[in-house]
C-alpha cells in the first residue's frame, strides 16, 4: 500500500524565526521541502504583509518560489476581525462579507482548505457553503483544545454539513486535542519561574491520571497554597485535555487536513506529549489521505533560556511520522 | 509569545531640535504571531522606570505616518504586520533622559477570537546613543 | 419486539419527602410499582439509619416489603469516605476495604449493580475486581456531568475493564451528561435570587449554543457585571454539558444501570432539559436491556417557591419513558 | 439542597436549672441527601442575631450521648443519618435571650468526592416557647 498521509509544513511552526527576520517564507519552504514535507500551510495574516491586498503579481512570485522548490499549498489560516470596531461586533452581513474575501483570496492562491477559527458561528458559515462550493475550498473550523471532536459546539457545525450534504464544511483538527502527557518544555519553563519542582510533579502526576482539571487548579491554587508560577502552570491543565483518538474514524469524512501541533520533540524524534502512536495508527486504518501539517508551537516555552531551533524541532516531529507512517501501514497490510 | 523581543532597544533615539528635544522615539514589533488592523490596537502603554506616560503623549507609525493612539481606534484600514517594526513616537519635552533608563511597553490587543484582552509587555534597559 | 429496558426509580428521587418524614421509603417503593417502575435503586447511607451495620433480619424485613409491592433492588449506590480522618486519606488498602464492605452489602442484598463515586481511583477499583466477582456484582462508574463517556479519566476506567477482560467492571451513565436545553428551574430560581431576565437570557441562549462556558462566565462576570445571581447561573454551565448520545452505543456493553437524572417534567410530560428523545432511541437500536432509573433532582431547585411533588414528577418521567421506548421500537421495526 | 429545612424551631429549649439556664438546645438535620460519619462534620457554627457563639461552647448528640465538636474529629464509628435530626446544645450562661432571635446554624461537612468543603446554612426567627 502506498503512503497515504501526506505531510506538511504550517509556517506558523517558524514564527519565532520569521518574526526575529532569521528566516523568510522561502528559507521555510526551501527547510520543508527538504525534509519531504513539500505541502505548505500559510498564514496569509501573517506570511503576506501587504494582507488583505494581493495582487496577482504577488500570487505569481508565490507559486514560482513553490515551483523552484517542489512544494505546494495546502491550506490556508483564515482570521475573522468581529471585533474590528470598538465596541460592536461585526455585523452577520460583515462576517460572511469577510469569510468570502478570505475564500476568494484561497481560490486565487489555488488552495482549496481552509481553517476556519473555532469561534465562527455554524450559522455564519452554513450562509458561506455555496460561496465556498463555488470557490471549491473545504472549510474546516478547527477543533482546538479544551474542545474535541465530539464537542457539542463542533457537533454543530458538523450537523450543518450533514444537513446540507455538502461536502465544502467540516472540521480541521488540531492535535493538541490529544495531549496524553504533559509537556516537559511547560514544565520546566514553570519551575524556572518558580514552581517548586514537588508541586511541578503533583500536577504532572494530576494530568497524568486524567483528573478534572478544575480540581487540580483547586488543590494548587487553595489547599497547597500555590504560588505565582504554580498555580499558572495547573491553570494550563484547562487547555490539555487528552480527547479519545478512537473518535477519529468517526470525523475523517468531515476533514482533510490536521494541524499537527507540538511543543517539542526529544533527540530520538519521540513526541513525549502529544499521542502520535494513536493517533497515526487511526488515521492510517480508515485510509485517511490529507495532510499532516506540523505547527510547532515550543517557542515561546524555551525562548527564555535557550536559541529556538524550529528547524530541527519540525525535522524530528516528521521523522517520527515517517516511522509512525510506515510502521502502521505494515501492520495493517499484515493483519 | 514574543514579549522580549517587542522593543528595539537600539532604535531609541530623541525627536525635535537636537538641542532641545521634544520627544523620543524607538521602533517596536507587535507580539502576535500574525499582523493586525491598527484598530484593535487598544493601548501602547509606555513607562521610563515605572513612571508611566499619558497616552495622549503616544504616537504610532507602522510607515504611513503618524497617528495618535485615539486615531488607531479607526484606522481600519491599516495594518501593524509580522515581524515588522513599527515607531513609537512619545512626546516627552527634553526627550528620553540621560543615561540608563527602564523603558517599558504594553500593547493591549483586541483579538476577535479571544474573550478577554490579549495582552504583551517588555521592559528593557536602554540608553540613548551617544 | 418485546420491551427490553426496564424502567425503575432511585430512592435519590424523593430526597425531598423523605428528608421531611413525608414519605418512607416503602412509600416510595409502592408508589414506583404503581407507575410500574419495578427497579429500586437504594442508597443505603440514605436508606438504611443503622448503616453500615445491616442484620440479615433487617435483609429480610426489605426483602418482604420489596417483595409485597413486586418490586427488585436494581442498583446499589456507594460512597467512599477517603477523607474519614481529617488532614490525611485512607490507604489504598482501607478503599479497597471500604468497597469490599459495599459489595459484601450489595450481594447479601442481592443486588447485582454497584455506582461507584466518580472519584474513586481505577488503580483501586482494579484491586476490587476479583472480589466484585465473586460477589456478582458489576462496579459502574458514574459517568456524571461535567465528565462525558469519552473523558480521559472514564477513559482510564473501560482500558482496565478491557485489560483484565472482566465484565464486573464498567461505568454507569448519568444522564445529567445530555443536558441540551438549560433547564427552566434552573432559570427561574436564579431570576428569583435576581438575575436579570435578559441576562438569565443571555446565559441560555449561550448554553443553547454550545458555547464553551468559561467564555460565558467571562462575558457574565467581567463584561456584563453580573450581580452575584448572574454569575452564579453563568457557572452552573460549568455543569451543563450536552455530551454526544451517539456514542452510548460504543460504551453500552460497559454498562447496565443508567441514573435518569432530570429537573422537571411538563405537565403534558416531557423533559425541556435532558435530552432523552435522542437518548432512548439509541438505547433502543443497541439493544440495551438494563434499567432507566429515574433520579429527580429538582428539589432544591422550587423548594423556595412551590410544594415539591416528586411523585408527580417522577410520574411524568415514566409517561414519557413509555412514549419514547414504544416509539423506537416501532420505529426499529419499521426499519 | 436542604438548607431552609436545617434547624427545627419549634424545638428551641433552654438547658440547666429552670431559673438559672446555663445553655440551650434545639434540634437541627443534617443538610445532604444521605448520612454521614461524625468524623466528618468539621463545623457547626451558631449564632444569634449575627453574634458568634464559641466552637468550645457547642456540644452535638444523634442519640449516643453528647460530644464536643473537637470529639466528633475522631468519632469514627458514629453517624448522623439522614434526614434524622440530632440535638444541638450550646452553652450560654442565661439560656437562649428572651423574646424573638434569629438563630443560625452553618454545617461545614468534609465530603470525599468534592475538593472544598459542603457548607449548608441555615437561619430562623426563633424564641422560647412561654
Ligand atoms: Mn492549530
Ligand atoms: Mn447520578
Amino acid at each position: 500500500m502506498s503512503g497515504q498521509i501526506k505531510r506538511g509544513v504550517s509556517l506558523y511552526s517558524f514564527q519565532e524565526e520569521m518574526f526575529l527576520g532569521r528566516m523568510n517564507v522561502e528559507d521555510v519552504v526551501g527547510f520543508s521541502t527538504s525534509i519531504g514535507a513539500a505541502g505548505i500551510e500559510i498564514l496569509p495574516e501573517q506570511n503576506m504583509p501587504t494582507f488583505p491586498h494581493i495582487t496577482d503579481a504577488q500570487i505569481g512570485e508565490w507559486q514560482d518560489m513553490l515551483s523552484r522548490h517542489g512544494a505546494h499549498f495546502t491550506c490556508y489560516d483564515m482570521f475573522l476581525d468581529t471585533k474590528l470596531r470598538k465596541g460592536e461586533l461585526l455585523s452577520d452581513e460583515e462576517q460572511v462579507e469577510s469569510i468570502k474575501r478570505d475564500l476568494t483570496l484561497c481560490n486565487r492562491l489555488g488552495i482549496r482548505n481552509m481553517r476556519v477559527l473555532i469561534f465562527v458561528r455554524p450559522d455564519i458559515l452554513e450562509k458561506c457553503v455555496p460561496y465556498a462550493e463555488q470557490m471549491d475550498v473545504h472549510m474546516g473550523v478547527e477543533v482546538h483544545a479544551p474542545w474535541h471532536l465530539e464537542h457539542a459546539w463542533i457537533l454543530r457545525t458538523v450537523d450543518v454539513a450533514d444537513r446540507l450534504g455538502t461536502r465544502h464544511l467540516g472540521i480541521l483538527p488540531d492535535m493538541g486535542i490529544f495531549m496524553k502527557n504533559y509537556p516537559p518544555e511547560f514544565r520546566a519553563r514553570f519551575e524556572r519561574q518558580g514552581a517548586r519542582p514537588e508541586v511541578a510533579q503533583f500536577i504532572v502526576g494530576q494530568h497524568q491520571q486524567k483528573i478534572m482539571c478544575e480540581y487540580t487548579i483547586y488543590e494548587v491554587a487553595v489547599k497547597m497554597g500555590g504560588n505565582k508560577a504554580e498555580v499558572a502552570m495547573a491553570e494550563t491543565l484547562r487547555h490539555a485535555p487528552y480527547a479519545n483518538p478512537k473518535r477519529i474514524k468517526d470525523y475523517a469524512p468531515y476533514f482533510r487536513h490536521i494541524q499537527a501541533k507540538f511543543y517539542g520533540m526529544t533527540e530520538d524524534c519521540i513526541d513525549p506529549a502529544i499521542a502520535y502512536d494513536e493517533v497515526i495508527p487511526e488515521l492510517v486504518k480508515c485510509g485517511w489521505e490529507g495532510t499532516l501539517s506540523s505547527e510547532y508551537e515550543g517557542n515561546r516555552w524555551i525562548q527564555d533560556v535557550e536559541e529556538v531551533d524550529s528547524r530541527e524541532q519540525v525535522r524530528r516531529q516528521h521523522v517520527m511520522f515517517e516511522n509512525l507512517i510506515a510502521k502502521a501501514q505494515s501492520e495493517l497490510e499484515i493483519v | 509569545m514574543f514579549d522580549r523581543y517587542l522593543i528595539d532597544a537600539d532604535s531609541l533615539r530623541n525627536t525635535g531640535p537636537a538641542d532641545a528635544p521634544t520627544g523620543f522615539a524607538f521602533d517596536a514589533k507587535l507580539g502576535y504571531y500574525r499582523g493586525l488592523g491598527l484598530s484593535m490596537v487598544e493601548k501602547l502603554d509606555i513607562a521610563i522606570d515605572g513612571e508611566p506616560l499619558p497616552r495622549e503623549a503616544v504616537r504610532f507609525d507602522e510607515g504611513l505616518g503618524p497617528l495618535t493612539l485615539d486615531e488607531m481606534e479607526t484606522a481600519y484600514d491599516r495594518r501593524w504586520p509580522f515581524g515588522t517594526a513599527a515607531t513609537i513616537l512619545v512626546d516627552r519635552p527634553g526627550g528620553f533622559p540621560a543615561g540608563e533608563h527602564e523603558l517599558s511597553l504594553l500593547q493591549q490587543l483586541r483579538v476577535s477570537y479571544l474573550p478577554f484582552p490579549a495582552v504583551n509587555t517588555d521592559k528593557k534597559s536602554v540608553s540613548l546613543a551617544a
